[in-house]
């Protein structure tokens, strides 16, 4: 069974747990999930199989669309007030101070649209660095609040996880003209990613890349906000140019630190990796957040020498990922023809239009792929100076591109994880096992010893009763004890049989082929006693296949009673459609209900039937039955329109204990169950040649047998269900 | 609302049927009688199309341009032979009645028998399946109620308080059938109710 | 004759529908109510997950009960199960089947796909030989519904209808084929069979609970409700009934 | 050969091919079963036919004015609307068919289960506590001793069925009450102890068949042996 670690005293708990059984707190303390989040129809299922049953409600993209953008409104107000004031106040800005969580932006605190497992992270780490990069801001935020045209300076962090790639899927290029991108992504918070439902680890890499190294890292709570309604604008799919259209505007302040970046002359030259123990800590917690990257951080360490990271540099770009990785979009605009910025271009290249560069794909642009098409370029462009190859341009260099290209970057195959990193790892493992478990179950793998299991007990019970039918060893005793309803059932038919006037009965046939050979067997003999007091038999049944097996079963019985002239006291009032519901009708007025025999000929005129008006008018009903549902009817319906003519049942093994309870409470007089019932009314009888004394060899010994194998198997799987259990503890 | 005129005619039937049950006084007594007459004729009607409609998806698996089924046309032509047979000599012509006893019984009986190694070999691997103190106790119970069911206790008559014992055990499982059965009914109750509320309505398709 | 009997089954009606009709408004206000987990519904939910993802087939059975029978609601709970798994599973390339032991469940089972399709816009999907009579006699009906489970790439067989114990025949064809099976019925001795046999047995009332659990209407929520009320109701009714008969008053 | 040889011949050709299941599923079972199906479905058509339609529809129709038969009118169309159900574009049209069908069928279904299951197992539950016709001791506190155990096996068997749940902080527990789970704890043996009792009883019952079937067999090939 799958666990949860205890994030506090590291104990494991079942999967659904929500408090830790030993130190009693909550698993998922930090997880809100909103009450009452409506549900979207059929999607939960959806998050559920995927075994993030407790975050189904919480992913964004289930979360209700209007609910979504209401919160939305009621937020950007205080984020826009807040900037205003800054604009017009210029004073330094408050996110200076250490932000309390309730002060956060509304996207950070909108936790229940969060998987748990980022909720943990955002609760856990984030506050610290914030606090950290506060810290660091100050020097810059004042530098920059003197320039009235920049409310909220560039930020340098690269947003790792911001829901970038996915905005061109959802908004048209040409809008996103409008506005530059990059600006929106240096501006972005370190915590944006908690906010994301994509996996931060399929971003570009090139998210990162326009930032510059010379800048330190900002303070990213100042533009959250923004991004706060960018996200939601994107998530709920508000089309642009509508009520995205005034943020838009909002954010044309945010064009000089474009343009200042744009005028960085591109590099093609080695760049200066920033080293790691000057980054603040914020870049390393906010990979932190999804599981994916978890894995990733196992082939790549951000802290490791050598290795860029977001915002170190801008072509030297660390790169997890791998081009399979990337989303079409992406992969086919590395496979275009290169339309670099202008940034990027080398001389000879500025024919180029600018312009038809949309910011946001320059900003998400892969620099792998810029790269060796700019050496390429000076390639084509070279003509080769001497040897057999002299005056021929774009002659590959023997020697050049080594001085291009970096000693590639050492990653590190050290997975730097926290323990919480390692629980969610678990956890997600687990999911993941959770999820295949189902629908391949472990039938599959058994699918061939269950066969021979199978196969083994089908032939050892064959054998064994064929072999008792067979030789008939006689090892099995006849039961003695009766049960007090077999002894009221041959008390009764003893007492109807011995009457002067022949009894009329009605014999009610409610049961299928399929248990035909045991009702058959049972009701033998009590059909011979019925025979032998020269009884009137009236057939009738709501089983289509009845009329037959009524038949057969007087032919049956009528061969040990040859007195007995079936032709006279035998009528078949055939099959009564509509199941029990024609039971009613039946017990309100037989007459109508059952007119005719199956020979078509008028019933009630016949000898036996004649001057009967109702079912009161038999002297007994017995039922033959397999059937639960219907015997209910039966007796709920019929026996009460009886009167005081008992009600007597013969019932297939498999009905016995839900009947207990009618015979308990007298609904019914006398019942005769199964084969076991069926030798109690024979050794009430004192029949010696019974057809159940025939096989009750047979019987008894596949009982135990059944019995023995049931245990064996019990035991068996037990042990090693135990054995399996304690390896694994 | 999806289909008012069927909903109607749901609604108003079934209440009539039920107070017709409740309140048996004229008209609506009569009236439900009649209303489960129709029924039961409708239902004779739809068993009729639905066997059309089996016919039809065993005739298109024959004739499939891919993966034909051939057993599909045994099953067309054991129905041909059987309609038409039973349409010359009727329901009650005894050749009619060889048809249930010497085909049906023995292969239903025979699944029957097939049926105890299918549960034997469940019973097996009940544990293999699933553990936990519920299957443990059904285990118990059924290996319990297999040996009193081969009626060996029941041979020993000596035994004094055997009886009673038997009489108690056999007792037990009343309990929770009557449980299981008062649920079953609750929930038939609501169910019912549910389609003369009209919220469910799976006759509008 | 208007009999006492006759007036307090009536007012068991009038209250239970009048609950039912309460709650589904109230509930409006008050949001999802809370459920206990059933881990076969969960089983099941994933299941339908993955066989949409594979491109394997749901099937569902609905036993044997004619409609003008007493105990067809077990057949009325499964097409309610049928048409909310028809809409959860209508971006699967295989829609699911469904397969029955009698004519007008048949054509119900059909014409619940059709609403189905038509409720999530996808009335193409809607094919009438997905709603299948398998089998017009008990017997007949689980012959029928063998070869589904062994040669139509079933992944998850769900059950839920008035049965015989002869559908345990059924569950172990589908365990043969690997495929999960979920199993409910109204009768004691299937229920008894499924439980050893089906890989999730629903035992009882639970059969009720399928549409509720697969996130249908409201109505189904407070229909569920509505039994736990009736449900301690009948508690208190027995427990104060044994005590009224034992000092003689009834 | 006499026809019930032959009649006897393909019983027991049948009962080998359908008891073959037991070593495996196979072509020549799957063969039977087909026919099986047929065979049975064409049974039920002429049954519901000549025992259903036309006695109680197409008989009195043809035989008896209309005038008389006025109330038949109505389920003759609505039947005949039920044949659209064989065309799905016009299926629609046998919707209302459909709905009587199925809304008579809750109607019987809600009278069967609270005049017959419920009345009727309530009262039992009951019935066991009046105790003011024995006469003895210790039959009194037997039968009430029997009664309390129903009484409160009936009682947990039901209350282990209860599906409601605790909500905290509006949100699913998916827990119940504390003395909820005791009564279901203890309703989850009764239910044990019954499926446990029926599951054997659904064994004899099938292994009563199986052995109806071996003898059968062997009955038909003795006397060829001999």
């Amino acid at each position: 069974m799958s666990e949860i670690i205890c994030p506090y005293c590291g104990s494991t708990n079942t999967i659904d747990a929500l408090t830790c059984l030993s130190c009693n707190k909550s698993l998922y303390d930090d997880v809100e999930t909103p009450a009452g989040l409506p549900q979207q129809d059929g999607m939960e299922w959806l998050n559920t199989f995927r075994g993030l049953e407790s975050d189904s409600n919480a992913s964004p993209s289930t979360a209700e669309p209007g609910s979504e953008s209401a919160d939305a409104e009621s937020e950007v107000p205080e984020w826009l007030a807040r900037i205003r004031a800054r604009k017009v106040e210029e004073a330094p800005p408050p996110e200076e101070e250490p932000l309390e969580p309730d002060e956060l932006p509304s996207f950070i605190n909108q936790d229940a649209d969060l998987p748990d497992w980022i909720k943990e992270i955002k609760s856990g780490d984030i506050p610290q660095p914030l606090e950290e990069n506060t810290d660091n801001i100050p020097d810059w935020l004042k530098s920059l609040a003197g320039e009235d045209n920049l409310p909220s300076p560039p930020a340098p962090s690269a947003m790792p996880g911001i829901s970038l790639p996915d905005i061109p899927n959802d908004l048209p290029v040409e809008g996103l003209d409008e506005f530059n991108f990059e600006a929106l992504t240096e501006k972005a918070s370190p915590i944006g990613p908690v906010d994301l439902p994509v996996d931060t680890s399929e971003l570009p890499d090139d998210l990162f890349d326009d930032i510059p190294a010379d800048q330190p890292p900002s303070a990213p709570d100042i533009d959250r906000p923004d991004l706060d309604w960018l996200d939601e604008r994107i998530e709920t799919g508000i089309p642009r140019g509508g009520p995205l259209a005034q943020p838009l505007d909002e954010l044309e302040w945010l064009n000089p630190p474009t343009t200042k970046q744009t005028e960085l002359s591109p590099s093609t030259e080695e760049p200066e990796p920033a080293e790691p123990a000057q980054l603040p800590d914020w870049m390393f917690e906010s990979v932190e957040p999804t599981a994916d990257e978890i894995a990733e951080s196992a082939k790549f360490d951000f802290a490791a020498p050598g290795s860029s990271l977001p915002g170190s540099g801008d072509e030297e770009l660390i790169s997890p990922l791998q081009e399979e990785g990337l989303p079409d979009w992406l992969l086919d605009d590395e496979a275009a023809p290169l339309v670099p910025g202008t940034e990027y271009l080398p001389e000879g290249s500025s024919d180029i239009e600018e312009a038809q560069m949309p910011g946001w794909l320059h900003a998400m642009r892969p620099v792998e792929a810029a790269a060796p098409n700019l050496i390429a370029s000076e390639e084509e462009n070279r003509i080769e100076a001497s040897g057999p190859l002299a005056g021929y341009q774009g002659v590959l260099p023997g020697h050049g591109v080594v001085t291009h290209y970096s000693k590639p970057p050492v990653y590190s195959a050290r997975m730097q994880v926290t323990d919480k990193q390692r629980i969610y790892a678990t956890l997600f493992e687990t999911l993941i096992a959770d999820e295949t478990r189902v629908g391949a179950p472990a039938a599959a793998n058994t699918t061939t010893p269950q066969l021979v299991l199978r196969l083994v007990v089908g032939l050892l019970m064959v054998i064994a009763l064929l072999g008792v039918l067979i030789l008939q060893p006689g090892f099995a005793v006849f039961p003695t004890l009766v049960p007090p309803e077999s002894v009221a059932f041959y008390d009764t038919v003893q007492t109807l049989t011995a009457a002067a006037t022949p009894p009329r009965v009605l014999v009610a046939l409610d049961y299928d082929p399929s248990l035909s050979g045991e009702l058959r067997t049972i009701s033998t003999s009590v059909l011979e006693d019925w025979m032998a007091g020269n009884s009137g038999l009236a057939f009738v049944s709501i089983s289509p296949t009845g009329p037959a097996l009524a038949a057969e079963l007087v032919t049956a019985a009528a061969v040990q009673s040859p007195a007995y002239i079936s032709a006279e006291r035998v009528i078949n009032l055939g099959y009564l459609p509509g199941g029990a519901s024609a039971l009613a009708a039946l017990a309100n007025d037989p007459t109508r209900t059952a007119p005719t025999t199956m020979d078509g000929l008028s019933a009630w005129d016949s000898l036996l039937l004649q001057g009967m008006t109702a079912v009161s008018d038999f002297d007994a009903i017995l039922l033959l039955t397999d059937n639960t549902e219907n015997s209910r009817a039966w007796i709920e319906q019929v026996k009460p329109a009886a009167g005081n003519a008992p009600l007597l049942v013969i019932s297939s093994a498999q009905v016995a204990p839900a009947l207990q309870p009618y015979v308990q409470s007298g609904q019914i007089t006398g019942m005769v169950a199964g084969f076991m019932g069926g030798a109690a009314y024979e050794q009430l009888t004192q029949s010696p040649s019974g057809p159940v004394r025939g096989y009750w060899d047979a019987y008894q010994g596949g009982m135990l047998l059944i019995a023995a194998l049931m245990f064996i198997g019990a035991v068996v799987f037990g042990i090693k269900k135990f054995v399996r259990r304690n390896k694994k503890a | 609302m999806r289909a008012p005129l069927s909903t109607a005619i749901a609604i108003g039937a079934g209440i009539i049927t039920l107070l017709g049950l409740f309140i048996p006084v004229e008209p609506i007594t009569s009236l439900r009688g009649r209303l489960i007459e129709w029924a039961v004729l409708l239902a004779g009607v739809a068993g009729l199309v639905a066997i059309v409609h089996l016919l039809s998806v065993h005739w298109r698996k024959m004739t499939a341009r891919r993966n034909k089924n051939i057993p599909s046309a045994f099953l067309l032509i054991a129905f041909a032979l059987t309609f038409a047979a039973g349409m010359v000599l009727k329901p009650g012509h005894p050749s009619m009645q060889k048809i249930v006893t010497h085909i049906q019984v023995p292969i239903e009986a025979s699944l029957m028998g097939v049926l105890a190694v299918t549960l034997t070999v469940a019973a097996i691997r009940l544990f293999q399946r699933r553990s936990g103190w519920m299957s443990f106790l059904f285990a118990v119970s059924a290996f319990v109620f297999l040996i009193i069911g081969s009626g060996l206790l029941s041979s020993s008559a000596n035994i004094p308080v055997l009886k009673d014992i038997l009489a108690a055990v056999n007792a037990l499982p009343v309990a929770g059938a009557r449980g299981i059965l008062i649920g079953i009914a609750l929930g038939s109750l609501t169910t019912g109710l549910r389609v003369l509320l009209g919220t469910d309505r799976p006759y509008s398709g | 004759m208007i009999t006492i009997l006759g007036v307090l089954g009536l007012g068991v009606v009038f209250l239970a529908a009048g609950l039912m009709i309460i709650l589904r408004m109230t509930g409006k206000d008050r949001g999802q109510p809370a459920f206990r987990k059933i881990a076969a519904f969960d089983d099941l939910k994933k299941s339908i997950g993955l066989a949409v993802e594979n491109g394997t087939r749901i099937h569902i059975t609905l036993g044997k009960a004619s409609l003008a029978q007493p105990f067809n609601p077990s057949a009325l709970a499964g097409l309610a199960a049928l048409d909310r798994i028809a809409q959860i599973s209508s971006i699967s390339d295989r829609p699911p089947i469904a397969s029955s032991g009698d004519g007008g469940l048949t054509l119900l089972s059909q014409d619940t796909l059709h609403a189905a399709y038509r409720s999530v816009h996808a009335p193409e999907l809607y094919d009438p030989g997905r709603g299948r009579l398998t089998g017009i006699t008990p017997m007949s009906y689980i012959a029928g519904t063998l070869p589904i489970a062994a040669d139509e790439d079933v992944s998850a067989h769900v059950m839920i209808g008035n049965f015989g114990p002869e559908i345990a025949l059924v569950t172990e064809a589908a365990d043969n084929a690997g495929a999960f099976s979920l199993a409910a019925s109204d009768s004691l001795p299937a229920q008894a069979a499924l439980f050893a046999s089906a890989q999730q047995p629903i035992i009882g009332e639970e059969l009720f609970a399928a549409p509720t659990y697969l996130e249908a209407n409201r109505g189904h929520a407070a229909s569920l409700q509505t039994q736990d009320i009736l449900r301690w109701g009948v508690i208190a009714i027995i427990i104060g009934g044994a005590l009224l008969k034992m000092v003689g008053v009834l | 050969m006499a026809p019930d040889l032959l009649w006897t011949f393909i019983a027991f050709f049948l009962t080998i091919l359908v008891l073959s299941y037991v070593m495996g599923d196979n072509a020549l079972f799957r063969l039977v079963m087909m026919v099986f199906v047929g065979i049975s479905a064409g049974y039920a058509a002429v049954l519901i036919f000549y025992q259903v339609l036309m006695p109680r529809l197409i008989t009195p129709l043809v035989t008896t004015p209309l005038a008389a038969n006025t109330a038949l009118v109505i389920p003759a169309v609505l039947g005949v609307l039920l044949l659209f159900k064989l065309s799905p574009r016009l299926s629609i049209l046998g919707n209302p068919s459909m709905a009587l069908l199925t809304g008579v069928g809750a109607a019987v279904a809600i009278g069967g289960a609270v005049t017959g299951t419920l009345f009727g197992q309530i009262s039992g539950t009951i019935s066991p506590f009046e105790l003011s016709g024995l006469s003895s001791a210790g039959s009194v506190i037997s039968q009430l001793f029997g009664g309390i155990v129903l009484l409160a096996g009936t009682v947990c068997s039901l209350a282990y069925f209860h599906f409601g749940a605790r909500k905290k902080n509006g949100e699913n527990t998916g827990s119940q009450p504390v003395l909820i789970q005791i009564l279901a704890r203890i309703g989850q043996i009764f239910i044990a102890i019954t499926l446990g009792a029926l599951f054997a009883g659904v064994l004899a019952a099938s292994l009563a068949a199986l052995i109806e079937r071996l003898d059968f067999l062997i009955n038909v090939l003795k006397p060829l042996i001999s």
